[in-house]
């Protein structure tokens, strides 16, 4: 048990706090909305590439830096760019999802066409995976493309499509084969936005605001060599991309800023002329999670080591995100309580919504009920972490079966 | 012994549920609550023909001369609607304070305009009632200089009510020079809150109430079971569109509804919530009837309700996958609906502490 | 909404206040323990039976009152025996379950055979239908019987057999037709518990207590006729019987009385030198349960209303066990946290465990949990409550289908 | 970096497990349980042969020199095995207090002894610590007198250290004349507590640490996350029996670990309990290398493991049916050690409440 950093990241701690000190001034603000890389992030993406404080484990024929995985450096580097208040560079779903996809399943081509432009912030990918009629099964997937004269010709609705609004290209699930069954009847398909025949319209949330889209294809035609792997692979291919957003450690760094966040709003907020940090029910609350938010985040220093030294997690890696999102809803709830009858003002709408400290902590609330469903709801999540983690055994399949 | 309710109460229920089920589709809630004002000319002419505004006013003003039990019933079914508009405070809580306070003349003058649906009343405490929030107002003769930061009921709010901390209510018309009622833009688009500001407003004062500090609590007290009564109806609703939902959605090849785990979630909020009922009734019928039950049975319903409310709410959207999350289902209505009652007229936490005090368990 | 009893009622309350004030000197203590009831207690049990205390809608052929079933007689009648506190009646699963049973699918025969002396006290009976390997899936019970010569000979073993070691009798489900389908081949046999090759072995739970019993079966032998209904025809009978097990209502009475004695333990107990109850978070465990005890004790009123106008309660019913399970585990939860490190002295071999405080709360609340367990496990009885009550889909059958 | 036990740690984890499944099979629990002493010579001679006895006594003293976190992991390990003997009290808080208090000689005196396993010290405290019960010992001259109900480890115990309200620790022998020390029928028999009463009694005061009530919560933390590494241990096991037996156990013709209802179960109690690894483990390190971490993470760790602990025995024990109520499965063992170690050293909501303390959110 050592927490402290070895001489070769004390090193790497301080080549980047050097580079902050130096470049630190031209980083856009952290955080921000979820529209295209400004002018000003794509030139701050450019020398984080460059000084391999971004795509580090990326090979340089593709725009990465090339260095062999070393999660450690991977930890040094965010937490001191964290540390600086500096922007960590472009993350979308192209770049965690994609990206990695391409690498493993890819052909060359297609690496060197999409990869490094990805990374760079100057493609920008949505995911078409989800449909009003298939949320957790996604293999049952009804938009379809049929081949005609060397195009594909898609046809049907996708949902959740966060970004596609101002997106350059999606990553497409479809039927090509509808005469296979249902898990082989699937192709992956990479698709430009601004193809005739695609329609984006905003999908307003619970929170009153539009962060999603739905995106309808009416007759789009892409080539037919715009495939990943073959016809009818395209759920394996998924897969693959769904890994990587699985593999996605659950940021315990964020529940303990919020955890303290939360802690300082108790101490200041007054309920019938008391601190509500001085009421214990509340305290006990505050504590209780603090408790939780510490399990998680050694849990995560744990898991860190483990993939450090290439060892499979396992069971300890599964629990990460259902554990996560469900202290985070918990966390946010406790925050909508302290702040009361007093922060019920609410408005959404309005740019400066997430500057309205009640109107923020609202919005995470509702949107941490969006993450428990969202990317494999918790049911799903619980059957992984039973089956795979536990070893439990499957369901039956069941008896009239739909052939699959 | 007859714990249920009686056929005029079911006939009241059948009746705003049955109104209620044809003027307020989605859409109309919808655009309702998009306008934000909290209240619609139309369907509050509605409800008012229903004789919702005059429930619980003595015939001899115009009302239906009805009990807390009956409002609770109306209470549940405007929760299970989402209905915009006003009514725990407005209408009963501000029914309840005049007759407790208001002289027979200022009853004579109030009440049928309340039960007319004509005088809209927002009610707000400047004493400690268990929520966060500035609440601080002082009368000098007859005015009022102070502000509330959250009174309920805003929407279409014609007057506010305030709670001095002597117990006694004070009542001032928001376009009063004076007062500056602002409508917030609340979580609960359906019944926003106001933020009201007094410097020097005229106000009438109601002091015909022996015991002000009494008259008040039983008038707060009445509100927590409104709240509860609409926790209940907006859970119910959530609860029976979740299993709505799971009976048809179809996933995997079979409906969500004959997976274990959405089947154990869905018995589990139907065994929490089906005894809340129960407890509800009660507190609103002790309210009435029972005046050693009446407070702690009160300070419970909201208490329970807030809880189970919340659950209810989170799990029955988790039912509905990622179309709970969009406003396309509408369900957030509800959603909104809990989460706002939560934090009023006394938190869960509070609620039980006082309730605890109440019993003589610990002393203040 | 009247809280208070008709004069019709009021009047009753009247007779059992006086039926008290004149006999009840003769009462055994109420509670007590599992055995054989004393000659006081088959005293005590005649007078109800003629006072129609007890058994007051069995048919006076039977041994029963004869009247008409009126639930707020009864309730009436279960209250002013606990306000007088004396001993409400024998009760065991002979009467509560099989004479129901009887009544409904036994012959005129069978009820006149065994009716009477049950109610009376003079047979006991216990229940044969766990088995070690069909605990939650009763229908899989493998104890088999076989006809030789105008017999059922029967070889096997019961569990929870709990008042096997002094009664008289068994109502036995096992297998009499191993031809049929699972649910086909099961038969209810009447079984005298002296019969040659009867074994009954206590079985010790987690209390420590040997409350319970495994009931094994060596060629053991029962005339044909001591059969209910047909043969094969067991699976009906069982479910009638479980029926009847069901319809018993959760007792919020029970709860109300273990929250008060919780109030009390609070208000005398000390925890770091203050009172226990003046420890907030204590205390808002205590005012939860309040919540909770209310809601379901006026529910209970509410059922009771309903059921006394011969109306369906439907869902309401069936939330009522596992709702009053589940509270009554987290009251003695409670209890036990309230004794703490004071409380873990236990003793429950001794006879005088259950006078001890401690130890009477750690055995409610390791009981408690074999509340959840027995009768129908939680598990299954979410089910219920989600087919029956909620209308929700049954589990498809599985695919590779035991044939049933 | 690198947040992982050594590998003398798991070696040391090996070992004893091995050990204990070797020699601690289920009849033999049973059987040292139901004799009732808390104490078995022969695993005992075992245990002391594995090092158990001198894991933090440092080597001069004949022990093996090793820090908190590997007391921890060998407290886990005892846990998983129920295993009936002292240990958190006896091995780990006395050879502790001997250190922070003891003089040289005090400490040439003792340690060695505890080392050898001859000398077993059950430890109970005469002031708040968080639990229920009598405590309280005066000291006069080098005499106590009074009583501490509820002593930690009194399965075999040779002696008894007290705590007195000034921090400082006095050591008395069981069988010394004005000592009565009664071991209590406990609801984990496997590891019974004393009863102590003390009529000036003999004893050696332990005055040589420079701030005694400092070194008195350097102990006590020290044994919070001992218990809390018991009940990791004990937890783990319960729901590694419930898992093999959800494999196992054939109902309705299929495993009843195929149905959702136990998968769903079980994901969550080991989504709750796994990261509870990390925290004991920090917690552990903490106290040997993070002086401003130790407190709060030895009362989270305490508090956050109770609770859990008692969520994972409930359910484990249900995923067994009948058999987790039978004392044939004898999963009882451990359901009773987790509970026990709740109630001891601070329960969960005391700890709770003083780690707000420590870390200055609110006041005393």
């Amino acid at each position: 048990m050592e927490l402290a950093y070895s001489e070769q990241y004390r090193a790497l701690q301080g080549e980047v706090r050097a580079f902050i000190a130096k470049y630190g001034h031209l980083s856009p603000k952290p955080g921000g909305g979820r529209q295209r890389p400004s002018k000003k992030a794509l030139d701050w993406q450019k020398l984080l590439l460059e000084h391999g404080y971004f795509a580090r484990n990326i090979p340089a024929e593709y725009g990465g830096f090339g260095l062999p995985l070393d999660v450690l450096e991977l930890a040094v580097i965010a937490e001191e760019i964290a540390k600086g208040g500096v922007y960590p560079g472009i993350m979308n779903q192209g770049i965690s999802m994609l990206v990695p996809t391409l690498l493993e399943v890819g052909t060359k081509e297609q690496c060197a066409q999409w990869i490094e432009r990805t990374i760079r912030g100057e493609v920008i990918w949505c995911q078409g995976y989800s449909e009003p009629e298939s949320g957790s099964d996604l293999a049952a997937a009804r938009t379809k493309a049929d081949v005609v004269d060397g195009h594909f010709v898609i046809n049907g609705q996708k949902i959740w499509t966060s970004s596609a609004h101002y997106s350059d290209m999606m990553f497409l699930l479809c039927r090509t084969e509808p005469d296979q069954p249902k898990h082989k009847g699937l192709s992956y398909l990479l698709v430009p936005m601004n193809a005739p025949g695609i329609e984006v319209r905003p999908l307003v949330t619970m929170t009153g605001r539009a962060t999603f889209n739905e995106t309808f294809f009416t007759n789009v035609r892409v080539p037919t060599d715009q495939i990943v792997m073959g016809r009818g692979e395209g759920w394996h291919v998924a897969n693959v991309t769904l890994k990587y957003e699985r593999l996605l450690l659950g940021d315990a760094n964020r529940l303990s800023a919020r955890l303290a966040r939360i802690r300082e709003l108790m101490e200041r907020t007054n309920l019938d002329g008391q601190r509500v940090m001085d009421i214990p029910e509340y305290r006990d609350r505050l504590m209780r999670l603090q408790g939780e938010v510490m399990a998680s985040k050694y849990h995560g220093l744990r898991l860190l080591t483990e993939q450090a030294r290439g060892e499979d997690s396992g069971l300890k890696r599964l629990i990460v995100k259902y554990n996560g999102t469900l202290l985070g809803y918990r966390l946010s709830s406790l925050a909508v309580d302290v702040l009361g009858a007093a922060g019920l003002a609410y408005d959404a709408k309005d740019e400066a919504a997430e500057t309205d400290e009640a109107t923020a902590w609202h919005i995470d609330n509702m949107y941490d009920i969006g993450l428990m469903i969202g990317g494999g709801s918790t049911n799903i999540q619980k059957n992984i972490i039973a089956e795979r983690g536990l070893g439990l055994p499957r369901e039956p399949k069941t008896a009239p079966a739909t052939r699959s | 012994m007859d714990f249920a309710l009686s056929e005029e109460q079911k006939m009241l229920e059948a009746s705003l549920r049955g109104f209620l089920a044809d003027r307020l589709p989605m859409g109309r809630r919808r655009a309702i609550a998009a306008a934000g004002s909290g209240h619609d000319a139309e369907l509050w002419t509605g409800l008012v023909a229903q004789g919702l505004a005059g429930l619980i006013i003595p015939e001899r003003h115009g009302g239906a001369g009805l009990g807390i039990l009956d409002a609770a019933v109306a209470a549940e079914c405007l929760g299970y609607h989402a209905v915009p508009g006003p009514f725990a405070a407005s209408v009963v809580m501000a029914s309840l304070a005049l007759q407790a306070s208001g002289t027979e003349a200022q009853q004579a003058a109030w009440l049928p305009k309340i039960a007319s649906g004509e005088v809209r009343i927002a009610v707000g405490f400047a004493s400690p009632v268990g929520q966060t929030g500035i609440a601080k107002v002082a009368l000098e003769g007859t005015r009022l200089s102070g502000r509330v930061q959250s009174a309920i009921d805003g929407g279409g709010a014609t007057h506010v009510l305030v709670f001095l901390e002597t117990g006694q209510p004070a009542l001032a018309a928001v376009d009063a020079k004076g007062v500056r009622a602002t409508l917030l833009a609340s979580l609960d688009r359906t019944r926003p809150l106001l933020d009201v500001s007094l410097e020097g407003a005229p106000a009438i004062v109601l002091s015909a109430a022996n015991d002000a500090l009494a008259a008040r609590t039983r008038v707060l007290d009445a509100g927590r079971v409104m709240l509860a009564a609409d926790t209940l109806g907006a859970a119910q609703s959530m609860l029976d569109q979740a299993v709505a939902f799971a009976k048809e959605r179809v996933q995997f090849g079979r409906p969500i509804g004959s997976f274990q785990a959405v089947k154990h979630t869905l018995a589990d909020l139907a065994t929490t919530l089906e005894p809340c009922r129960a407890l509800v009734w009660f507190a609103a019928h002790a309210q009435d009837a029972l005046p050693d039950e009446a407070r702690v049975s009160a300070l419970q319903a909201k208490a329970h309700l807030d809880d189970v409310g919340r659950e209810v709410a989170r799990l029955a959207t988790e039912v509905h996958g990622g179309m709970g999350f969009t406003d396309l289902q509408g369900l957030h209505y509800w959603w909104k609906r809990i989460d706002t009652n939560r934090q009023l007229l006394g938190t869960p936490e509070r609620c039980r502490h006082e309730a605890a005090l109440v019993q003589g368990w610990i002393s203040s």
